[in-house]
């Protein structure tokens, strides 16, 4: 897995590339977390673009991320998600909390 | 029903491999006409069951074995990942969506499992540890 | 040297399961920081040991079974692959560049093999079965 | 695997996709056997660009048709060779008997 953060209209952007199993979890936890600190943001967009795969150790540790954002007032959306991926947001509820967009500018627009 | 195809795998319970055995399970499945859907389904299902044997069965310890073995029937695709962990008090509970043992984790394992393949049998003894079958149907004559 | 991660299989003698222990051999392999490269020559070789012990050791009958264990250790990764099949008489010849029994080969599976690892061994008791153990090293510190 | 023939030029052209190991070496044989046939022609170009795999199992039966196509006077090219199989050729020995182009229509113009 690799991460990429970056800082667009005070916005956390967080590009992710891989697969989110519970190899992974801890690491993507540790490095989300870490970029929110550092960048003292609030909103964070997680694009999904790269990611070919999830199951429910990924979405845990997305839920866990939405959880801490939200309790400092701030906002979690996903962009650019695959059709497989979508399908296991779509099953597990996430999708009430956590909207999806297609693309980075989109979400910063209309979140 | 005879087997037409059998692979064993003997696994390490280290959380490596639980992107190793979704990658065979999926080699094995290709022996099948099945759609990319399908595969990602059975994909998730594998990731799941062998992710709980690592994490639930034997608590993130990297000593225990996790045994995969899948099946190719003539109608059907069998995987079978058995451990030798802690196991299941009650199944039922634990089969319960959102259910979970761990307050870290969502409890959608099994029902991930249930959605994406067509059988889910478990079967399970405290200390003895946890046998999971899945299989997914098909039509005959997928087969490549 | 301790086996950091150790995952075993056990095939039938198929054709189909060639590919599949290749793909699953790239992704024991893919735990570490190798070159697009160096795992397609881990294929290659698995590939041609695999295929040795279906058309070879077991003549292309299904029902033979194929042992192949992948070791990881710090400064080297291992595939072993063993069969019970014919075994073979004369190592030395076998291993001779464009040497095959079968005139339809080329006679170009221990050369691949030996050209793609850094180590092969190979050891045989006819009629009892073979024994082929490969090894690619890296430079420490390059697992994930 | 997958095989699409066609003819250019009065040349059968062979577009293979998969991987070239010992599983589908007897169907590969069959297919371009049966397209030499039925087209009844001399030469033969293989074009490999979906070939991302290629054993000494693949080789084989490569070098099969090879010997077929020379004995009638013919002869065999291949085009499009990813690197690794590249390779593969090199090591073997096969490149010099047969030669590699880097498109179908070089092939047809150089060969
Ligand atoms: N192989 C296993 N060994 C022991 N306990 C297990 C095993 N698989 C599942 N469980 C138990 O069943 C519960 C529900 O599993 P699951 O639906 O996969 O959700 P989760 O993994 O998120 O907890 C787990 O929390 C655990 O208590
Ligand atoms: N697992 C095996 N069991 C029995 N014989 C084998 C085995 N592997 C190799 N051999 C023998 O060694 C010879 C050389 O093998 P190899 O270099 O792979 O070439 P090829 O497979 O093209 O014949 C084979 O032709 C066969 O006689």
């Amino acid at each position: 897995m690799k991460i990429v953060t970056l800082l667009k209209q005070g916005v956390l952007i967080v590009r992710v590339e891989g697969e989110l199993d519970m190899h992974v979890a801890d690491e993507f936890r540790k490095l989300v977390d870490d970029a929110i600190d550092s960048y003292g943001v609030k909103n964070v967009i997680l694009n999904l673009q790269e990611v070919s795969f999830i199951d429910s150790s990924g979405l845990g540790v997305i839920l866990g991320r939405y959880k801490r954002i939200s309790h400092g007032g701030g906002k979690l959306a996903a962009t650019n998600v695959q059709p497989q991926v979508t399908k296991i947001f779509e099953l597990s509820g996430l999708l009430t909390i956590i909207k999806l967009y297609e693309s980075e500018n989109q979400a910063l627009t209309q979140a | 029903m005879a087997i037409r195809n059998q692979v064993k795998m003997s696994l390490q319970s280290l959380s490596e491999n639980v992107g190793i055995a979704r990658v065979t399970a999926a080699a094995f499945a290709a022996q099948l006409d099945l759609t990319l859907n399908e595969i990602e389904e059975i994909k998730v299902a594998v990731s799941e069951a062998i992710s709980n044997s690592v994490i639930h069965a034997y608590g993130n310890e990297d000593n225990g074995i996790i045994e995969f073995v899948m099946n190719l029937y003539d109608e059907k695709i069998e995987y079978i990942i058995r451990d030798y962990g802690t196991g299941i008090a009650d199944i039922h509970l634990a089969r319960q969506p959102s259910y979970s043992s761990d307050p870290e984790r969502m409890g959608l394992g099994f029902v991930f499992m249930e959605s994406f393949m067509d059988e889910l049998d478990v079967s399970s003894e405290p200390d003895q540890g946890t046998i999971v079958k899945m299989a997914k149907k098909f039509q005959p004559g997928a087969a490549h």
